[in-house]
């Protein structure tokens, strides 16, 4: 028996669903097999995303985020750099959110490496291992659900001050226990797979089942808890900057943005919308996509 | 020709001998013995079938002649000598050499290939783990795969998902050949399989079998498929070995009562008599507070009081075989074995 | 008891499931034709993906949504079709029991097995709660559940696989019906325990005068079983008929190479076993003539582009597809045991 | 069968499994403290104290002894029930403590309420998946967990207090002294709590639910022409429940203490404004005693639901 | 206005944006309205007060007077007891005063007090005199900013530490409940010395750090009153029940260039700075509200002091241009680095000022925002900064004391370490003489000296107001704004003018 998600069900996607596929290469395609409309949009925004975060400064036409663009607080027109009004120095609001995309980004992104990375490492050790190690890696994972990640971020920034290398490693820091976890599970159920104890028979050593037989099969799981957590981490992210403890002026953020915006929230209510658009847009995407991958798992896992 | 292939003198030796092993497991805090005080000799060459329901042991034994059983929750005793070598003193790398002489087939042949790797890796990572030539190793892997039917052109550079159960469990015994073992236990290597492709398989293993002379270990509930590959059979019940003896004997004159509930109780494609279906039940015993005294009495109809007071011991049968009971079956196998057909 | 005492209890007339996909439907079954008479079995058999299960589940308007199901059903002489689904659902609930393949998740392991038992006669019978339960305690100790009134407040995972299994027999039989179908019910079980269980249905059939389905992908697990037997193959009937004569005297091709596939426990030691080249069709790639065909030593042209209609062999009870049937032997001598056993034959 | 063995062992078992998560927090608290630039010494003398007024009064603290032993210090002192006073106001930590606590559950249960709306949503949108009503209920909780809190925070206050003027923008009223003030007060923090762990357990409760619906047993069930209603109630909640559970609990500790935007945002004098207040102003003391209280929350909450584990689910008592 | 008889009872709530740290009465500064002063005086009472004109009146203290600058005569009322039940009288006070100098108290006031506690001579139980060691004509107005507060030596006695203070006075109100950082309660004192006054039974501080909850909790009528700026009420201000109530006492916005390190030690670099922005888009960027005007000087043109001839630089951008190269070429390339705190008001205006600044080459700028109560470590302990901007408007009736802390070499507001004989001189002869003309004179002086020296960055000026429901009574500003709490009443209807 094969259940069918409602949501994967191609009957239920529209044209819009057939649009989005079409706008993708065919090799793309492919590669997203199941993925209902939102899915698609969903994943063309984040690659979107990426592209803006990686060449916005030579986006023609576009102004600098740093410098005046207008008047203060203008309302939206139709130009480019217009597009969502100017902020409250008479910034190119678009500009910001732009730029503001480069510097969450870049932050969730090495967040999550330093946190997959780590993850892993300590994910599978103890997971192979098991022993005292796999009981250290319960303890941080513990530690770490038993604290809002926001009281820890603050706790720590209190400590070392806002500078971005500092918000990458703290970010970093909040999610390794939740991929330690995970790996180690995966870890935990490969370990009992007939191809690992095949290897083993073979005589493969155990480091060398740990990156030829394990590893990579860790990677669908990790994908796709991997989303759920970055979009959990663009929002600590913007709470942080919200707060005030974020990446330092003039650098645009988000949370910075919406924050500055929401003392003359009953002046200018439009100030609120560019940031506000963007972090929910990625936040949305990013969930999308990691329910999206956790459905295609979990499939793929009862189809097997 | 390997170097170290036994010699003509001590071929008639047992190639593996297991000595009174017994494994525990430990679980949730509570010690499960699995295996108790087992065992058997299998000669060069031979093939042991085990049989048993689940659980009863089957898979445990042969990870443990494997050294494949996981270090965490298992303690285990008593020794198995491989041509005179105890694997239990083996050191990793020594024991690491050993495996290219032993080797093991799975029951569920996708799971036992890593899905993210490619066939031919697969293949040859026993020879490159036994630190064998590139070039070598290619003669090797392509012997092993037209072994079992396929050339390396048919498998180069596939995944195992492109692969039917079938196919997967063909090539699963090419890279179990490919290191050139002289010993293979297949767990259950059929269980999984449609009937028309096991048929396959089982004949794929004779040939095997026989042109590279293999000596193999091979469990299967299935008493039909056992007693077609097996020379000698033995019976595992909760862990015990309760009866051993060429096939013939085991079949044709089973001597404990549970050898012949477990013949009974096989379906046989045989539509010409109606079975007229049997009115009592059985008693399960406990696994982890196994009865005193013979474990399977309580199923049994011949049980009688010195069964509950006496653990009774592997003895000789009456057709020879060895048999762990105080009062075994003298006659012959009922009606099973259909004359009629 | 019935409407109509003679028709059969369960009929399925040019029964066909599509799942909707691209580039084109998936045909899961097409075109399947059976009866089955009351108080006779009928024993389904078929390699896995036969559509064995999507055979039962479209009977029982269970398939998934995604599955389109055609033709006309008729249980104790109803039409399905004419049912809205819930009148439909509560119809079957009450004349066909089943039991399904994997006891330890049949079972709703956050609910008593007695309230499992009894809910469907509470349900479809209007018993009171306190009736409910003492039917669902006779019931439990029918299919051999000693201290039934005790085990009634009990959780599944309190039992063992075989008598999960018993549990759900009981389950199925609660509101008395007058079909019951295991689906692989012993597939999950040890041999010994397998026996028992089917033994038991055995038994239950007969002492309780219903008509019984057996699903298996074993053909000895229906052999000596059942009254009539239906091969399925890639979703098509291949041979249909009475058990013995089916087995005795295949005519379709796959029926044999199956039966002669199986090692048999009075081949000697390392005999050669007959094999059967090719993989099992599937779905996506599903041949348009005889699902067969392909792997079919003998097939021929036609084989492969016309999908062979259902022959009647001489004992017309006995169909098969194939264009190329193999030889009937020698009929059988009578009288046919298993009718006489059976009871009812045939109104044809 | 009141076996109380399981709730027993999963009382003891977390307790035993929250000393070392308790000991690393609060240890964690002390080392940050001595890490943080500034210092809770300067805060109360203000800006005339020479640095020797300083390093008297942090000595008086004891913050200049080694890192571990202020850590035994208050160790020893919280096993005497002695938490010490707040820095500035000079009451007993503990008090301060719970009367804040006081007011962050009472948000953080009314909160929790509102959230289980979603169960019924979810077993009605798992009931017809696919649905309109499924796909409408999974749009709006997408959007929902989308909205970052503090966004949430910011519109909704600005929508109901400052544009319609319904509901206060902030403050607080006892529930004691003024119950139906309080419920005015407490109207936005809790609809700002609540929409995102109800956009989360929604989630959870319909996908868990979608996913018992697969199961087996409900396949039975339905085949025995039993009503979807009654398979929804009888075979698909209570499978759902553990992990509708876990996630109840998480987010229950979510929301007791990580709610610092919610709680600074509409002045309400709960745990999380306090501790974010305690971080700046370097009231050791009180932040250590916060933390320990969040730890505890925690296990104490997860002891809760593995005893409700123990409750919904028959198997644990055996394995 | 309908005049409306003040009536007994009722109860009001002000809203802060912070809380007061402790109890002591020696420690707490902040003259200005929802300062924490704010909140002491009700309890205390300022012992004398300046009025909204600028002169010094009685508070708790019947008078306060001086022929000669030097010595000094204040009359304590008749009958004023502490809460406790202690008098009100010359000891206590005096009392309180060496308290206060004492530097182990770490009071802000400590130099000020101990320059003159010497000269303390008590007269009478009701009457003390004080001889300074040089002519002060301000002496009254620093004493109501600086050391205005007598609490019961018995309660400060009994206080082993400094936060375990309890607040025993003999203000209008009676301390009575405490939720720090959350709100304060205080009942009605029954025995102030100004019957009927205190009018109301409860009054109430409560604590709500973000502006604009603060106004909206005012508008909806969770709370009586708060104080702040009009470009903050916005339409706010118009809205249903509230009005607003100006409190005419000029005060300046200003930043700090540090001028014992860094670029700012230059001159050119302060010039520089003035000439590069535009300091009306400044007040802009920082209010988002048109039509400031620009003080031209330290004392602004409603001021008597007011002297047309000295006008800081104006908008140059070229010019800021030339001096910043200017200076680039004589290796002190302008890099600065900015400290304010993170409201988000002095956020914009940091971000743009380094945004304005950023248009400029040979310039680099670094935006640092602390804590609010980080600020006054980093800038003025630690002088960790190149320009330091404080929040809000510094406060000034009339010149002094405020002018010296900001411009004095010693003075206590004096961030950037400005330090300049003459203009020690022009202030001090300022202090000395009772004569207008000379006053006048002096400070002319002083605002020449402002110009040529350029100590502060003086951006805008403004009033502060009170946004109050308008059945609010008997608002009465003293100090710098702070309401005299004892006027205040609860009208049946509205009674404040829009
Ligand atoms: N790694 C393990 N940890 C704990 N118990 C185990 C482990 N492996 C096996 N067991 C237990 O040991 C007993 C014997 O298991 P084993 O797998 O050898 O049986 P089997 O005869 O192979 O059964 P099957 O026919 O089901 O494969 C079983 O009760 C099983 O539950
Ligand atoms: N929901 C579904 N979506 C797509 N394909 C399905 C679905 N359910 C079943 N199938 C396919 O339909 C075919 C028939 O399935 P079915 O479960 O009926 O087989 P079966 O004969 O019962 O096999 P088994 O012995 O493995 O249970 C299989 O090829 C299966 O992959
Ligand atoms: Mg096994
Ligand atoms: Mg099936």
């Amino acid at each position: 028996m094969r259940p069918v998600d409602a949501h994967s069900n191609p009957a239920s996607s529209t044209s819009l669903a057939d649009i989005a596929r079409a706008a993708m290469p065919a090799t793309a395609r492919l590669r997203f097999p199941g993925a209902g409309m939102f899915d698609m949009l969903a994943i063309a925004f984040l690659a979107l995303l990426v592209l803006v975060a990686l060449f916005v400064d030579i986006i023609p036409g576009l102004v600098s985020p740093k410098f005046p663009y207008g008047d203060f607080s203008q309302l939206p027109d139709l130009t480019l750099n217009g597009l969502f009004g100017t902020d409250e120095i008479g910034r190119s609001i678009l500009s910001r959110v732009l730029y503001g995309a480069r510097a969450s980004l870049s932050i969730v992104l090495v967040a999550t490496c330093l946190s997959v990375s780590v993850g892993i490492l300590l994910g599978m050790l103890a997971g192979y291992y098991r022993g005292p190690l796999e009981r250290m890696v319960d303890l941080y994972a513990n530690t770490m659900s038993a604290l809002p990640s926001i009281l820890v971020v603050l706790a720590f920034v209190t400590a070392t001050g806002t500078s971005v290398l500092a918000i990458m490693l703290i970010l970093g820091i909040l999610d390794i226990g939740t991929y330690a976890r995970v790996a180690k599970a995966g870890v935990i159920s490969q370990n009992n797979r007939d191809y690992v104890l095949a290897a083993r028979a073979m005589g493969a050593s155990d480091a060398r089942i740990m990156i030829r037989e394990i590893l990579p099969n860790l990677v669908p799981a990790l994908t796709a808890v991997m989303p759920t957590l970055m979009a959990g981490l663009i929002i600590t992210e913007g709470s942080l900057s919200f707060l005030g403890y974020g990446i330092p002026a003039p650098a645009p953020s988000w949370g910075g943005m919406i924050a500055a915006s929401t003392d003359l929230l009953s002046r200018f209510p439009v100030l609120i919308v560019g940031p506000t658009g963007a972090i929910v847009l990625t936040v949305y995407a990013l969930n999308t996509v990691g329910d999206y991958l956790a459905q295609r798992l979990n499939s793929r896992e009862r189809g097997n | 020709m390997r170097p170290d292939m036994p010699s003509p003198a001590v071929a008639d030796q047992p190639l593996i001998s297991i000595e009174n092993l017994s494994v525990q497991f430990t679980r949730a805090g509570k010690q499960m013995r699995a295996v108790q005080d087992v065992s058997l000799h299998v000669a060069p060459g031979e093939t042991l079938g085990l049989v048993g329901e689940s659980g009863s042991g089957k898979t445990t034994i042969g990870r443990a002649l494997l050294r494949l059983l996981p270090e965490a929750n298992t303690q285990w005793q008593g020794s198995i000598r491989y041509q005179g070598t105890d694997l239990a003193g083996l050191s990793k790398t020594d024991m690491r050499r050993m495996r290219g002489r032993l080797q093991m087939i799975f029951q569920d042949p996708v799971s036992s290939f890593n899905p993210r790797r490619k066939i031919e890796d697969i293949v040859a990572e026993g020879l490159e783990i036994q630190g064998i030539e590139r070039s070598e190793r290619k003669l090797r892997m392509e012997a092993a795969l037209r072994d079992v039917g396929f050339s390396l052109a048919d498998v180069a550079g596939r995944r195992p998902h492109q692969f039917s159960g079938g196919q997967c469990q063909r090539i699963a015994i090419a890279r179990a050949l490919a290191v050139q073992p002289e010993l293979i236990v297949c767990d259950e290597p059929v269980a999984s399989l449609d009937v028309s492709v096991q048929a396959h398989i089982i004949n794929l293993l004779q040939d095997i079998r026989e042109a590279r002379r293999l000596t193999m270990i091979f469990i299967s509930h299935d008493l039909a498929v056992v007693k077609n590959v097996s020379d000698k059979v033995a019976v595992l019940y909760m862990g015990k070995v309760v009866e051993v003896g060429t096939g013939e004997q085991v079949y044709s004159r089973p001597a404990h009562p549970y050898t012949r509930t477990l013949l009974e109780a096989v379906p046989v494609v045989d539509a010409s008599r109606k079975i007229k279906p049997a009115a009592e039940r059985m008693v399960m015993p406990s696994r982890n507070r196994p009865p005193e005294g013979c474990a399977f009495r309580l199923r049994c109809p011949r049980a009688a009081d010195r069964c509950a007071k006496e653990e009774p011991v592997l003895g000789v049968g009456p057709g020879g075989q060895s048999v762990a009971c105080h009062f075994p079956h003298d006659e012959p196998a009922p009606n099973l074995v259909s004359e009629s057909a | 008891m019935s409407s109509a005492p003679n028709s059969a209890i369960l009929e399925c007339r040019d029964m066909s499931c599509l799942i909707s996909a691209r580039p084109e439907p998936l045909r899961v079954l097409e075109h399947i034709d059976f009866s089955v008479a009351r108080r006779t079995s009928l024993g389904i058999v078929g390699e896995s993906g036969a559509g064995k299960s999507m055979l039962i589940k479209s009977i029982m308007g269970i398939a998934p949504k995604s599955v389109q199901v055609s033709g006309a059903i008729s249980i104790d002489g109803q039409d399905l079709s004419g049912m809205k689904p819930k009148e439909r659902a509560a119809f079957i609930g009450r004349k066909v029991g089943i039991v399904f393949q994997n006891p330890m998740t049949s079972l709703n392991p956050y609910v008593p097995v007695g309230r499992q038992v009894a809910e469907a006669a509470r349900r479809h019978l209007g018993l009171s709660r306190e009736a409910a339960r003492n039917r669902a305690i006779e019931l439990l100790s029918v299919v051999g559940i000693a201290d039934a009134a005790e085990c009634y407040g009990y959780y599944p995972h309190h039992f063992s696989g075989g008598m999960k299994q018993r549990i759900m027999i009981a389950a199925g039989l609660v509101c008395d019906p007058e079909l019951l179908i295991a689906d692989e019910a012993t597939t999950a079980l040890d041999v010994t325990v397998q026996k028992e269980v089917l033994d038991l249905l055995q038994t239950i059939q007969e002492e309780r005068r219903m008509s019984l389905i057996l699903v298996s992908h074993n053909l000895g697990v229906v052999a000596g079983r059942t009254d009539e037997v239906l091969v399925l193959y890639g979703g098509r009937v291949v041979e249909y008929g009475p058990t013995a004569e089916v087995f005795r005297n295949p005519r379709h091709r796959y029926t044999e190479a199956l039966l002669s596939a199986m090692p048999q426990m009075d081949q000697p030691a390392h005999s050669r076993l007959r094999t059967i080249p090719g993989q099992p069709p599937s779905l996506a790639a599903k041949p348009d003539g005889c699902p067969f065909a392909p792997r079919c030593a003998v097939a021929a042209d036609i084989c492969r582009r016309v999908m062979p209609p259902m022959a009647v062999a001489s004992d017309s009870r006995h169909r098969f597809a194939c264009h190329l049937p193999l030889e009937a032997q020698a009929p059988m001598r009578s009288p046919d045991p298993i009718v006489a056993q059976g009871g009812v034959g045939h109104a044809s | 069968m009141t076996n109380l063995m399981p709730y027993a062992r999963a009382i003891s078992g977390r307790l035993l499994a929250g000393i070392p998560v308790f000991v690393l927090v609060t240890f964690g608290a002390t080392a940050l403290s001595s890490l943080a630039p500034g210092s809770a010494a300067q805060l109360i003398l203000g800006d005339n104290a020479t640095p020797e007024q300083i390093a008297q009064l942090n000595s008086a603290y004891g913050y200049d002894l080694p890192l571990w032993e202020r850590y035994l210090k208050w160790l020893a002192n919280l096993l005497r029930g002695d938490l010490g006073e707040t820095l500035f106001s000079q009451q007993p930590v503990l008090q301060v403590v719970f009367d804040r606590a006081a007011v962050t559950f009472e948000i953080a249960f009314l909160a929790m309420l509102v959230s289980l709306i979603s169960i019924p949503l979810a077993m009605f949108a798992a009931s017809h998946p696919g649905g309109m009503v499924d796909r409408i209920l999974r749009s709006v909780s997408s959007i929902l967990l989308a909205v970052p809190t503090f966004v949430i925070v910011v519109l909704l206050s600005y929508i109901f207090a400052i544009v319609l003027r319904w509901l206060p923008a902030t403050g607080w009223a006892n529930l004691s002294q003024n119950p139906l003030a309080n419920l005015r007060y407490v109207a936005l923090p809790v609809l700002c709590l609540s929409l995102h762990q109800t956009a989360y357990l929604y989630r959870v409760a319909r996908n868990e639910m979608v996913a018992s619906l697969q199961e087996d047993f409900v396949q039975v069930a339905r085949a025995r022409g039993l009503p979807l209603g009654y398979i929804m109630f009888r075979h698909v909640l209570r499978p759902s429940m553990p992990q509708i559970l876990t996630v109840m609990g998480l987010s229950l500790t979510y929301m007791l203490a990580g709610s610092f935007v919610v709680e600074s945002y509409f002045a309400v004098p709960g745990i999380g404004w306090t501790v974010l207040t305690a971080v700046k102003s370097h009231d050791i003391p009180l932040v250590q005693a916060i933390l320990s209280l969040t730890v505890v929350i925690f296990v104490v909450i997860f002891m809760l639901v593995d005893i409700g584990y123990a409750i919904i689910d028959p198997r644990v008592s055996v394995s | 206005a309908a005049e409306e008889q003040p009536v007994r009872g009722g109860e009001i709530t002000i809203v802060n944006g912070s809380d007061i740290k402790s109890w002591d009465p020696a420690i707490n500064g902040g003259t200005f309205p929802g300062g924490p002063m704010d909140m002491l005086d009700a309890v205390y009472g300022f012992i004398v007060y300046v009025d909204v004109d600028g002169k010094v009146q009685g508070g708790m203290a019947e008078s306060l007077k001086s022929d000669d600058a030097k010595v000094w005569t204040l009359k304590l009322r008749p009958n004023v007891k502490f809460t406790d039940g202690n008098p009100y009288d010359a000891e206590a006070v005096k009392f309180n005063w060496d308290r206060v100098a004492d530097p182990a108290t770490l009071s802000p006031a400590q130099a000020f007090v101990a320059s003159w506690n010497k000269g303390i001579k008590i007269i009478d139980p009701l009457t003390l005199e004080i001889t300074l060691p040089s002519p002060d004509r301000n002496f009254g107005s620093s004493l109501a900013q600086l050391a205005p507060f007598i609490a019961s030596p018995a309660a400060l006695k009994a206080a082993e530490k400094k936060t375990d203070i309890k607040p025993v006075g003999a203000g209008p109100f009676l301390f009575d409940s405490w939720n720090q950082g959350v709100s304060m309660t205080m009942k009605r004192n029954p025995n102030y010395w100004d019957q009927p006054r205190p009018y109301l039974d409860t009054l109430k501080f409560v604590v709500i750090p973000e502006t604009n909850s603060r106004i909206s909790t005012v508008v909806q009528g969770g709370a009586t009153m708060m104080a702040g700026y009009p470009y903050q009420f916005g339409s706010n201000a118009t809205a249903e029940g509230v009005t607003t109530h100006e409190i005419k006492i000029p005060g300046l916005y200003r930043a700090y260039f540090n001028q014992a390190s860094g670029v700012f030690t230059d001159r050119r670099a302060r010039e520089a700075f003035y000439e590069a922005i535009q300091r009306t888009r400044l007040m802009k960027a920082y209010t988002q509200v048109d039509g400031y005007v620009m003080p031209t000087n330290y004392f602004t043109a409603s001021s008597p002091y007011y002297d047309a001839t000295y006008k800081l630089p104006e908008y140059n951008p070229e010019g800021a241009q030339k001096l910043f190269n200017a200076l680039a070429k004589d290796g002190k390339k302008f890099d600065i680095k900015i400290v304010t705190y993170s409201n988000s008001d002095l956020k914009r205006l940091g971000s743009y000022l380094q945004q304005a600044l950023g248009a400029y080459e040979n310039v680099s700028v670094k935006l640092e925002l602390v804590d609010q109560a980080m600020l006054t470590p980093t800038c003025k302990t630690q002088g960790n900064f190149d320009l330091c901007i404080d929040g809000g408007v510094l406060v000034s009736n009339g010149a002094e004391p405020i002018i010296s802390n900001l411009l004095g070499s010693k003075g206590s507001d004096n961030w950037g370490k400005y330090s300049s004989p003459e203009m020690d001189k022009a202030l001090a002869a300022a202090n000395a003489t009772m004569d207008p003309k000379a006053v006048k004179a002096a400070y002319a002086e002083v605002q020449k000296l402002v110009v040529q020296d350029l100590p502060l960055y003086i951006f805008g000026s403004e009033t502060r107001h009170l946004l109050i429901r308008n059945n609010t009574g008997g608002i009465v500003p003293s100090n710098g704004g702070i309401l005299q709490k004892q006027f205040l009443f609860v009208c049946k209807s509205a009674c404040t003018t829009k």
